[in-house]
């Protein structure tokens, strides 16, 4: 073998979604140009069909030519755990998730997204004058379900009061139906609205027609959202791959399990350039962002009291 | 709260004026399918052209700013689709079924190619603005302003094509036409009608409201584009169309059916209601299956539908 | 009377029209082989010809619906291209269909209206259309209302609407195929008339019909074919219907039936107090009551669209009974579906038989044994079908009924009229029923084949069969049945016995005169 | 009757001829596909190359192809039959999911105490629950006069919503609650999955082409749901042709009226043909979770477990000529030119959005073909007539007519 280091990843929608998937192209595309020649990427895009993963991943597997082989989806899971077992002498990585399946060839990694959840919710609390916040969601699982269950926390820990109306529509990539529902939030007196995963964009535009808040997830929206978008939790999971390859380096292939979070530096919660603040509000976001990173990174803060496993009370 | 009360938060102005906007392009989609297939023309690529429709129309206004530009755009690829589909039906007379969905991978693909060649990654363009129709959208009485009269141009013109098709198929001699070439080419063809042209005609149109209906999305309703932007309501289009027994008026009362449903799921999850969002999903669906089980039975299916024609031999 | 505006009278525009040499060929046949035909201003010509002798191939490529092979149409002696309908349109072509060319679903004005300009730009002027058509049918006589959809209107009337379309479009040669297959004497006497007085306005008429004394009653010249090609053109003043007949089939033709007395056995089928709903769902079918013995055929004689169409169906179990009973021997029958009604020994020649009698993809084999795949020989364990002992019983009734056709696996829909209809009688026949519905059984059909028809009828008469026989063709109504019902309205308004047969009468009962006897 | 050489070689031109519209349908389609990579800059040429490498190029590749096939014949060879009786089956999408979740919930309730016999109960429950899905939109049709083609449609939606209930809910893996990761059950024990299946092969075969192992399809993912697949077209197509509940299928789907008059059933067969077409459906849901994921789980889409094949298999079915013998190489075809696809995004970078198109073309381009086999086979029979009549008329010439 020479010494590049070759990466084969899967990655369930486009690499430029603007959400998930993208946050591990750019996390990539990052080491690429850092590492230059010593780097090298494989990067199968739009891959939400579970089995046509498991042909690609068992096809860079079986090459050999592969130091890592990245599934980038929860869904892929069982896939990685059966090609694991199968080449043991190739290195697997997948998430989000933490179970690595007992081999030693597997790597786990999940974003603790209930951080930047808990400080976008309580920003949220904070700029909403209306005290009503609107959450469009996927599918009520995964990091998604994280990240709204500690906005929904955030956001009562600064205003208990406050209305947070959270819809999960059942899909990630439906548009229409995510922008209708976040009409529907704005219609119903919301002036903040969040959501995750790749359909957001519907949600975005509506947010920026309505001139009220935005906050995101996942990747940065800085640019799409404009002038409403204020704060973005954005994944760097170059960070976790950086670890990952220093233990490759070492012989290790396997065995461990990474989370992203504020402390280790693989979530940054990116304050828009864009963001259409007054210069006191904007000051006071980055000051709250800054204490509460603060207190997270050193434990204070409960992010998810058991309380907030139930949807929250309409605001009768 | 009393149950007045819960359902009077429920059932609100906004949640009909979101019908009506959810209603927008199943319409114009439908409505386009209808006459294809009141002319025995079965397109199930719908969703294609409708994808296509929406890249085009919503990269001439990023391009350009001209709404305008984006509509004729959408109204001109759908159009060449519509075409390109009628050769293949009408001239080559393909299985329908299947080069219909042969015709929605393409437009599947191709859009989000393009999308990815010429823009990358989602951008948001200024998008239709909603018109206040004079002192009619200051109607107070049951949120009637806030609901008909608040509107982008183009949910206007979608229900405003429903009398206008209603109209053509029924009382015109084009519609005359295309109601015998769906019934029966054979007659049509010896009463001198040009059962070909009259099938080409139908499924541009066809092409052209389904590329509209796919900028109704992208360039009046949401401003974005991003890949699959439709995810399948193309499909949800032409099953509205069975659901419309082929009646222009049928097709709409479908639309708003499905979209009220759609759209007071959406309300019910924004007050926090306590339902599995997976029941509250799948209502629109099991609602129009029974609203169906129970209409009425008369139909005027177009018999010769799928059925290509050829003279005699 | 032709409604569209022509500058020049019909003689002018086609003073004489000559096919020449027309061979077609379809994919693996040929359908003609070197026809030459020709008609003229003023005159009847008609066509004869067994089925499939190539009669309506000859007259498609006149119309412009197939084009010839080889061959020349030439107009006032000039040669022509006819591309399609459009263009025989244009040179004042018209043409009523043997399988009729209507839009079901579409009223009659508006079938009427198809195709043609409208005064009023794209938009259409149905109220016109409307007036112009109740003109037509008042000046001669052929009863419709314009806004009917013609779904709703029976065989007979949907006739009508062709002629009264041709009519409507002013064409100045007429080719009519078949147009009388069903309609009843007075009807044809009716159309002759207006046929006579086209002619003498000058249009040209080409006839197709299997009805020989019809051929002769008005034609001016009649031109034979036989296996897609001539067999002479000889005027018909002169010629006999037994030397026609001879013509057609190449061999002496029976016309004419001796028909034993009746050997009366026991009530097969009562009907009393029967009701039924038509497909326009008014009642078309109002209390009729007779009792049909065995050993005996009943004909039901009217005017199509009087009720008998509903009677076959409602006894046949097609129709749901609006009200009454029905016996078949002491069995109650009223309302049992077919199946049921199969067990009780009835079997059923429905009238339409590509959508009734026959699935026109099955093959020949699968046709014959609609009824009873799954019973033995037929079927192992009424689940597995055998193939090979379908196609031996099969072969079998293909020599029987002498059906002309290349095999057992061939397409249905690729044997003529005839000789489906060979293959539903024999299938029904074969069911060894008790009672026989026979809704006509040879409309259409050529007359080697209606004598075949006929005779395999009188033969099952002899068995001891109870016989329903419903047509709306009164010559083989009287030839073959023992009683005739005459149908008028929903009601049977009469019976006449066998020794009182009379045309007129028969006729004047079947136009409404019955009423009140 | 033996058949003269000539004969033979005429008949087998002939199939060849008709088959050359496909082919160059499909070198057409090929050829549309190379200008949209060259302007990719793709060399075309390496791409098919890929294409066809990841199609059948190997071993795995092969396997890949087939184990992307079996779902789309199993949902094919019930689309042939609902197709037959008449009914335009869309909803193999939903039926699939069912017969998964039924079989699925029965796989894991078997568990430990009956053993293999797992197996065939989980596959029965998944036909069942396929069949009384595809059946409920036969029954709709029958008696309510609801188009299928709009009930499919609605029931594929209503089946992910339940799949996505029943999987965060009821039949959420136990080790999984709480966690919230994707909705997906406990996997089902290993005595319960279907084994994979490999070829033993003769001596010496596997070093003539320098295969890794003595058995073929050793080290993939093939398993024997593709036997069952292919051994159930055969019994599908059985039951089509030579049984009589097949006849009276068939008889209803083309002609309804005159089914009722011979006495058939009519509402019956409608029902009883979408039920087949169901429970064909629901097999391919419950193998693919017997023979390969060997747990139900989802993204919260129909395609996140499907991977399409219940819309596939309508193409596969229509490419067989809606004969269930015919979807056999129909959906290996589909299953090479979707797996081939995938590689060639991997291999080339070509994107999956330029795959999508080209599989649109490839359908697009081969149903057009259709006409000129048509317009081929009704020229060479009109030369035939022409031909006889000459003859015919060459030998009466001499006589006096
Ligand atoms: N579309 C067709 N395709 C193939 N062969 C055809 C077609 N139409 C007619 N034929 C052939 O042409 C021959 C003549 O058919 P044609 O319909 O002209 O007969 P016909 O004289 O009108 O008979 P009938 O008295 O039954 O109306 C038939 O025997 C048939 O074999
Ligand atoms: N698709 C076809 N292929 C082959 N032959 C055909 C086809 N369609 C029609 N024919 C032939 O055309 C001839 C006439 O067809 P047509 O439908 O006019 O029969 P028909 O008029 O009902 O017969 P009949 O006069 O006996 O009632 C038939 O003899 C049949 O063999
Ligand atoms: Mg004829
Ligand atoms: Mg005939």
């Amino acid at each position: 073998q020479d010494d590049v280091f070759r990466v084969a990843a899967v990655a369930p929608s486009a690499a430029a979604d603007l959400a998930f998937s993208q946050s591990m192209f750019d996390a990539l595309t990052l080491l690429d140009e850092e590492l230059g020649d010593a780097f090298e990427f494989t990067f199968q895009e739009g891959t939400f069909i579970v089995d046509d993963a498991a042909v690609a991943m068992r096809d860079w597997a079986s090459s050999g030519e592969y130091d890592l082989v990245i599934g980038h989806g929860s869904q892929y899971g069982a896939v990685v755990e059966e090609l694991a077992a199968e080449f043991p002498e190739v290195s697997f990585a997948w998430g989000t998730d933490n179970n690595t399946f007992g081999l030693p060839n597997v790597f786990a990694y999940t974003a603790a997204a209930e951080e930047g959840g808990f400080i976008n919710g309580a920003l949220a609390a904070l700029l909403s004058e209306a005290g009503n916040i609107g959450v469009v969601g996927p599918i009520e699982v995964g990091d998604a379900k994280l990240y709204v269950d500690g906005f929904v926390s955030g956001a009562l820990s600064v205003n208990p009061d406050a209305t947070v109306g959270v819809n999960y529509i059942q899909s990630f990539s439906d548009v229409p139906l995510a922008t209708e529902a976040a009409e529907a939030f704005v219609a119903n007196g919301a002036d903040v609205l969040t959501g995750s995963a790749q359909m957001v964009v519907g949600p975005i535009a509506v947010a920026t027609d309505n001139e009220v808040l935005w906050f995101g997830t996942q990747s940065s929206q800085a640019e799409l959202s404009a002038e409403s978008g204020v704060t973005f939790q954005v994944y760097r999971w170059d960070v976790v791959l950086r670890d990952i390859i220093a233990s490759l380096e070492e012989g290790v292939l396997g065995g461990e399990s990474y989370v992203l979070t504020l402390e280790n530096g693989g979530l940054e919660i990116e304050i828009s350039e864009f963001s259409g603040l007054d210069e006191t509000t904007l000051a006071e976001v980055e000051a709250t962002v800054a204490t509460l990173t603060e207190g997270i990174i050193a434990g204070d803060i409960l992010l998810l009291p058991d309380m907030v496993e139930a949807t929250p009370e309409a605001g009768s | 709260m009393n149950i007045f009360e819960t359902i009077g938060s429920i059932v609100t102005a906004s949640v009909f004026a979101s019908t009506l906007r959810l209603a927008t392009p199943y319409l114009f989609a439908a409505i386009g399918e209808t006459f294809a297939q009141r002319s025995g023309l079965l397109n199930l690529g719908v969703d294609g052209i409708m994808l296509m429709g929406a890249f085009t129309g919503f990269y001439a206004v990023y391009a350009t700013g001209s709404l305008l530009l984006g509509v004729l755009t959408a109204l001109v690829v759908g159009g060449l689709m519509g075409l390109a589909i009628a050769f293949i039906s009408v001239t080559l007379r393909a299985k329908q079924g299947i080069s219909g969905i042969g015709l929605y991978l393409f437009g599947l693909g191709l859009s989000e190619l393009l999308f990815q060649r010429l823009i990358g990654t989602p951008k948001s363009i200024e998008r239709f603005p909603d018109i206040y129709i004079p002192v009619l959208s200051d109607i107070e009485f049951l949120g009637i302003g806030q609901i008909f009269f608040r509107q982008n141009l183009l949910v206007y013109i979608a229900f405003a094509s429903v009398p206008i098709a209603a109209y053509v198929l029924r009382r015109t001699s084009y519609g005359l036409k295309i109601r015998a070439v769906g019934q029966n080419p054979a007659a049509a063809d010896a009463m001198d009608v040009n059962v070909a042209r009259i099938r080409y005609s139908t499924q541009i149109f066809g092409g052209m409201m389904a590329g509209l209906a796919g900028a109704s999305l992208s360039v009046a309703l949401l401003g974005v584009f991003q890949q699959n932007l439709t995810g399948g309501l193309g499909f949800i289009a032409v099953a509205l169309v069975y659901f419309g027994r082929w009646r222009p008026v049928g097709v709409m009362i479908g639309a708003l059916l499905f979209s009220f449903v759609n759209a007071l799921q959406l309300q019910v999850g924004a007050l926090g209601f306590d339902v599995p969002p997976e029941f509250s999903t799948m209502a629109p669906y099991v609602i129009t299956i029974i609203a169906l089980a129970f209409a009425g039975r008369q139909t005027e299916k177009p018999t010769a539908l799928t059925v290509p024609f050829q003279r005699g031999e | 009377m032709s409604v569209q505006a022509t500058s020049s009278s019909p003689s002018e525009r086609i003073a004489t029209l000559e096919m020449r040499g027309i061979v077609k060929r379809f994919p693996g046949v040929t359908a003609l082989k070197g026809v030459d035909f020709d008609v003229h201003a003023g005159e009847i010509h008609a066509l004869l010809g067994e089925n499939g002798a190539g009669k309506s191939t000859l007259m498609k490529i006149l119309y412009g619906l197939y084009q010839q092979s080889e061959g020349q149409v030439l107009i006032n002696g000039a040669p022509v291209h006819i591309g399609s309908p459009h263009e025989s349109t244009k040179r004042g072509i018209g043409m009523i269909h043997q399988h009729f060319m209507l839009v079901p679903s579409l009223t009659v004005a508006e079938n009427v209206a198809l195709g043609m300009p409208s005064g009023r730009g794209g938009v259409l002027d149905l109220k016109k259309i409307s007036e112009d058509i109740s003109q037509l049918s008042q000046k001669y006589n052929l009863r419709i209302y314009p806004e009917r959809p013609v779904w709703q209107l029976s065989v007979g009337e949907q006739q009508r609407v062709e002629i009264i379309r041709a009519l409507y479009r002013g064409a100045a040669l007429l080719i009519l195929d078949e147009p009388t297959a069903v309609l009843t004497p007075q009807e044809s006497d009716d159309l002759f008339i207006v046929l006579k007085q086209m002619a003498a306005e000058g249009h040209s008429i080409i006839f197709i019909s299997h009805k020989l004394h019809e051929v002769l009653a008005i034609s001016d010249r009649i031109t034979v074919l036989r296996d897609g090609a001539r067999v002479n053109t000889i005027p018909a003043a002169g010629a006999t219907r037994l030397t026609l007949a001879e013509m057609m089939v190449g061999r002496p033709v029976v016309l004419e039936y001796e028909l034993p007395p009746p050997v009366r056995g026991e009530a097969r089928l009562t009907v009393q107090g029967v009701s039924a709903l038509s497909e326009r769902g008014d009642m078309g079918l109002k209390e009729v009551s007779f009792t049909l013995y065995g050993g005996e055929i009943v004909g039901v004689a009217g005017v199509s669209g009087n009720g008998q169409h509903e009677l076959a169906e409602v006894v046949a179990g097609m129709r749901p009974l609006a009200g009454g009973t029905i016996h078949v021997g002491d069995q109650p029958a009223g309302g049992k579906s077919p199946a049921a009604l199969r067990q009780l020994g009835v079997s059923y020649i429905p009238e339409e038989r590509m959508i009734d009698g026959v699935v026109k993809n099955f093959t020949v084999a699968e046709n014959f044994v609609l009824k009873d795949q799954s019973d033995p020989p037929y079927a192992l364990g009424r689940f597995f079908l055998r193939p090979r002992k379908i196609a031996e019983a099969c072969r079998q009734i293909i020599h029987d009924y002498e059906v002309k056709t290349p095999g057992t696996d061939t397409p249905i829909k690729n044997l003529s009229g005839g000789n489906i209809q060979k293959v539903v009688l024999a299938r029904e026949l074969a069911q060894q029923p008790t009672l026989l519905i026979a809704a006509q059984p040879t409309r259409g059909v050529d007359i080697g084949a209606t004598e075949y028809i006929h005779h395999r009828l009188l033969e099952e008469r002899a068995k001891g069969t109870a016989i329903l026989l419903i047509s709306e063709d009164l010559d083989e109504v009287m030839a073959l049945s023992d009683r005739i019902i005459v149908m008028y309205e929903g009601r049977a308004v009469g019976e006449v016995l066998r020794r009182d047969y009379d045309v007129r009468t028969i006729g004047a009962m079947m136009a409404g005169a019955g009423r009140g006897d | 009757m033996s058949i003269s050489p000539a004969t033979w070689a005429r008949t087998a031109l002939n199939r060849l001829l008709d088959a050359s519209p496909l082919v160059i349908a499909l070198l057409l389609a090929f050829m549309v596909a190379s200008t949209l990579l060259l302007a990719l800059n793709v060399s075309p040429l390496e791409g098919f190359a890929s294409m066809f490498e990841g199609a059948f190029g190997n071993e795995n590749s092969t396997a890949e192809t087939f184990v992307k096939a079996t779902p789309m014949l199993f949902v094919a060879i019930g689309i042939c039959i609902a197709f037959r009786g008449g009914m335009t089956n869309v909803g193999g999408e939903g039926q699939m999911i069912m017969g998964a979740v039924a079989g699925t919930a029965v796989a894991l309730a078997a568990g430990e105490p009956l053993g293999w016999l797992g197996i065939p109960l989980a596959i029965i429950a998944g036909f069942i629950a396929g069949a009384l899905y595809g059946g409920l939109a036969g029954w709709l049709k029958a008696w309510f006069n609801v188009n299928e083609i709009l009930s499919t449609i609605m029931l594929n939606a209503i089946a992910v919503q339940f799949m996505n209930f029943m999987l965060n809910g009821p039949m959420l893996d136990p080790t999984e609650a709480g966690v919230n990761q994707i909705p997906k059950t406990a996997r089902i024990l290993e005595t319960i999955q279907l084994p994979r299946l490999s070829l033993p092969l003769p001596p010496g075969v596997a070093d003539l082409f320098s295969l890794q192992n003595a058995e073929l399809f050793a080290r993939t993912r093939l398993h024997w749901g593709l036997v069952i697949a292919v051994l159930l077209a055969v019994v599908a197509y059985f039951l089509l042709w030579r049984t009589t509940v097949g006849y009276r299928i068939r008889a209803v789907g083309e002609n309804e009226r005159a089914s009722r008059y011979a006495g058939i059933s009519v509402r019956g067969h409608m029902v009883l043909s979408m039920m087949l077409a169901g429970g064909f459906a629901g097999l391919a849901g419950i193998i693919q979770v017997l023979g390969l994921q060997y747990r139900l789980q989802t993204d919260g889409s129909a395609t996140g477990f499907t991977g399409n094949a219940g819309f596939n298999g309508i193409v596969v079915a229509l490419f067989g000529g809606l004969n269930p013998l015919g979807a056999i190489p129909a959906s290996a075809f589909f299953g090479g030119l979707l797996v081939g696809a995938q590689k060639m995004q991997r291999d080339l970078g070509v994107p999956a959005a330029l795959i999508t198109s080209i599989n649109g073309l490839i359908v697009i381009f081969a149903v057009s073909s259709e006409y000129f086999r048509v317009w081929l086979t009704r020229r060479r029979r009109l030369a035939e007539a022409e031909a006889q009549q000459k003859a015919a008329s060459a030998s009466t010439a001499g006589v006096p007519s």
